[in-house]
């Protein structure tokens, strides 16, 4: 699903935010990614979505070289990708419904079809109550659900979450992970970078481990080797 | 075409969200498009003065005195041939003596002293004035017929049409460097104004693109949004164009007299210049005073 | 002190930083300058003129035939008096035919039939320059002395200066009346352009409240922010000022001319109108279109 | 050193963020206010700094009722509390060291003292190696650290933060906790809101206990009743 192979990602000069990763992440798993802060999670991240270019070296998401993707057919990629974001980049001047339906209203579907997707998300993170508020009227942890729910709403094939219970507590951290679970057994890949070693004790999945910018563990480290 | 109705309803969306910086975008574009209207509508009435003037075009040509009636004829209906002539009135000899008497029936004792009409034969062409580029046809038409060899002399008001046609040259050339200019300036102008809209909304534009917005579709707004503008300061400057036009022939005199008496003096003053440095500041002051005043309150 | 330093090279910084709406504002505050100051000068101009107009003032009055010298010589010293005057010729009955004889030496003849001069006696007045409000002071001068009886007749060149006065006037009112609402436009031009700015900065401006600065320490840089645009608003609105005026002169004629030509049709063809719905729409595209393209590149 | 008197809070009609909270906060003391997403602690704590006013009741705060203070003398207040907020609101623009700078600077002091403050609150939050950079540069967990080195960097009398170790992983959240701590010995008040319950767990402190806007547990709750 998504192969990274001797990735390097400097941002300033002697100085490496990704270190020479080696990574093969299956269709269908479930992975969480941790690491300090600082480790350089985000900016793996990032180089999935193609937000950053790679320094060196080559990734593949769906079999796609996305060094190789042109700038006009970036959207494809990004149609795949379900992202929340580590700072949320929601809307705030725009209400709930309408950051949820973003993805959709971008696809060009129809609006009684988006009423039905929007809806089914927001039931899903639990806040069919703040439907029509604007967005930054709700809370911290309401504006992280809804930066969830966005995500979900596109019906990707990969689901990436940036510290998605930063600012949710213990129980509702749970469910949201657990939602995340119900949409991986129906085929999703998800991909889940956090700090909460509880949580990734709790749900004991495939766990890829970054320390100052370099892989220290992966559930498919064994093979990754074979490869080169 | 589903997409142009929601990038229009966006783009309408937007003008009216940001209300401020697309009224100020809008009175540039309009004070743009005014100077070129003005321009414009110099170009076009110049046009019509330079045809109007046509009109008045008429020539007289006299013919050598030992021309013959055949010569004569032949030339005349050479020239009823061309497109450009309205009226051909031929006056023999005989004819100018006696339209010249009618005239002046005092001077009768002069002419008996001749035996045969002093006067030469002569043609008066009178043109026609559905053509447009008229002037320029006309002023060769003439200079053709000059240089035939029956003609003796010609007596035509050419002069003057020929320093119009040359304003009209002039006022062309310049219009068209100067709309040139204003064109390029007009384009900056909006192109800075919509970039300061696409930075306003970088933020949205970066979500749009995160969650597989394609180009176009994060583009087409932003292009209705332009073109609506261009079109909303066409109307505005149409409006204002009308307005300055029926006002200011009413004190046009007026407003010539002291131009002239103005111009004329080239004097700056140094309390001029300094009082408007000094009423800049002032006016930033208060300005700024205000809007941080609004900003302030509770 | 110290915050007026830090708040100036905030300021100037903030300018730098937000360049594009800085330039966008600047321009238009040096346009509604460059129009109040454009009105300064055709005000200061014709100041000018009506002043050198009252140099040229000069009167002279004649006397009744059967004046005494003594009445004469009381009403010279009277003249001489006022401030407004700068040399009073007095030409005798004697003088006025001796001069009348050393331009005209044909003509003695005439004069051997008259016992006396047939010449009445006369002042020439001729006034000074120095004073503001001259000519209204030399007209209303004028009249007086006119008013008295010794006075016959007299020959002045007031009727322009009164003329001029009038126009001075009406410029005047109208000047106040058109400065007025110019400095309100940009009042509230500017005033925009920096609630835009707030709004810019709305983020930092709330930070700065949460973290403890003082309304002024906020403020002020706003405030330098618009003093110091207007100032150099007036800077650039004096440039080009300078340059408009020293240019107009070498074609005033030329635009003159034209003007008066054109101002005298007033038909707008909808062609014009259509033209300028057409341009501004394509400007607005083709901007819209560029802006985009830089900000899409990758 | 902080007492709430009956203090509501509603956004929207027929809806309390807040509803009826007695409260009262001792000088020098480290409390915990905690509770579900959605229960008001956010409002709570902006209540305090005056960024929302109750709707009714009063809030004294170093024994001025807030209420009455006019908005020109606001600042005195602000400058009395160093606030962490939820969504960092920094200037993502400038530098680190120039976020740091922002509540010292707005202070009027000396260069050479502002750098010896920054100086300091960086290297308690351990960032010093990123005093250079630009804030939208570095990672999530370093922009809340900014954060918390600018709250700390005004000397303020009260701290108050909201999630500051919502982007950080264990070891770094219990760091910071420690941090606070230490400030919090050198007599000044702590207020800390956060869903972690290990943290809370960890750290024992005086804690409050939001639902839906009313207070569920308070360290002070027989004393609040004495009261009235
Ligand atoms: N400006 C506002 N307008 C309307 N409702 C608001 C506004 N701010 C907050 N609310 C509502 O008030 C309630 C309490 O919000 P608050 O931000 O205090 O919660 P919180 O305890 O901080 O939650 P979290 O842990 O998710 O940050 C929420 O239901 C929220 O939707
Ligand atoms: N745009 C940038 N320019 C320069 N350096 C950057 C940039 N973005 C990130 N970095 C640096 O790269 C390193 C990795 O950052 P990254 O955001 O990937 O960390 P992270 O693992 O997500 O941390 P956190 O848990 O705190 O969010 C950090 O040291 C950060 O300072
Ligand atoms: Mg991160
Ligand atoms: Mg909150």
């Amino acid at each position: 699903m998504i192969g990274f192979y001797h990735v390097y990602k400097q941002y300033v000069k002697e100085s490496y935010a990704i270190y020479d990763i080696n990574l093969s992440i299956e269709k269908g798993e479930f992975y969480f990614l941790t690491g300090a802060s600082g480790a350089g999670k985000t900016t793996l991240l990032k180089l999935i979505y193609k937000e950053e270019l790679p320094t060196k070296g080559q990734i593949l998401i769906d079999s796609v070289n996305i060094n190789l993707i042109p700038r006009k057919k970036l959207y494809k990629l990004r149609r795949k990708i379900g992202i929340v974001f580590q700072d949320f980049k929601l809307l705030y001047n725009r209400t709930v419904y309408e950051n949820i339906a973003i993805p959709l209203v971008v696809r060009g579907y129809r609006k009684s079809y988006i009423d039905k997707m929007v809806k089914n998300s927001l039931s899903l993170v639990g806040l069919n109550h703040r439907k029509n508020y604007i967005t930054s009227h709700i809370s911290g942890g309401e504006q992280q659900r809804v930066a969830i729910a966005r995500a979900i709403a596109g019906n990707p094939i990969i689901i990436i979450a940036d510290e998605p219970t930063g600012n949710l507590d213990t129980e509702l951290s749970i469910e949201i992970l657990k939602i995340f679970e119900k949409i991986n057994n129906n085929g999703i890949t998800v991909l889940i970078a956090t700090h909460d070693n509880n949580l990734i004790r709790m749900f004991s999945k495939k766990t890829i481990e970054l320390k100052q910018g370099k892989l220290i563990s992966s559930p498919t480290k064994e093979k990754q080797q074979w490869i080169y | 075409m589903d997409l142009l109705k929601k990038s229009l309803s966006n783009a309408i969306n937007n003008i009216l969200r940001n209300k401020l910086i697309n009224f100020l975008c809008l009175g540039i574009i309009s004070f743009t498009l005014l100077t070129l209207g003005i321009f414009n509508y110099i170009s076009y009435n110049l046009e019509i003065f330079t045809h109007n003037f046509s009109k008045n075009i008429e020539a007289i040509f006299y013919f050598k005195n030992d021309v013959k009636e055949k010569e004569i004829k032949a030339q005349i209906s050479k020239i009823r041939k061309s497109l450009l002539v309205d009226e051909v009135i031929y006056k023999s000899r005989d004819e100018a003596e006696t339209s010249f008497l009618s005239q002046f029936p005092e001077l009768k004792y002069i002419l008996t002293e001749f035996d045969k009409s002093p006067f030469p034969s002569s043609i008066e062409i009178k043109f026609k004035q559905e053509e447009s580029n008229l002037t320029t046809k006309i002023i060769s038409f003439i200079e053709d017929i000059e240089g035939s060899d029956i003609i003796e002399s010609k007596q035509v008001n050419i002069d003057w049409a020929k320093k119009v046609l040359y304003i009209k040259k002039f006022i062309s050339i310049t219009g068209i460097f100067l709309s040139g200019i204003l064109f390029f300036v007009s384009v900056f102008i909006i192109y800075n104004v919509i970039k300061l809209n696409i930075i306003y909304r970088k933020e949205e534009i970066n979500i749009l693109q995160l969650v597989g917005a394609t180009d176009w579709y994060i583009k087409f707004p932003f292009i209705i949004e332009g073109a609506l503008m261009g079109l909303l300061g066409g109307i505005i400057a149409g409006i204002l164009l009308i307005i300055l036009i029926k006002l200011i022939p009413s004190y046009s005199d007026f407003i010539i007299n002291i131009l002239k008496d103005i111009i004329s003096l080239k004097k700056i003053p140094l309390k001029i210049l300094i009082r408007l440095l000094f009423f800049g500041t002032i006016i930033g002051l208060i300005s700024s005073l205000f809007s941080l005043k609004k900003f302030f309150k509770k």
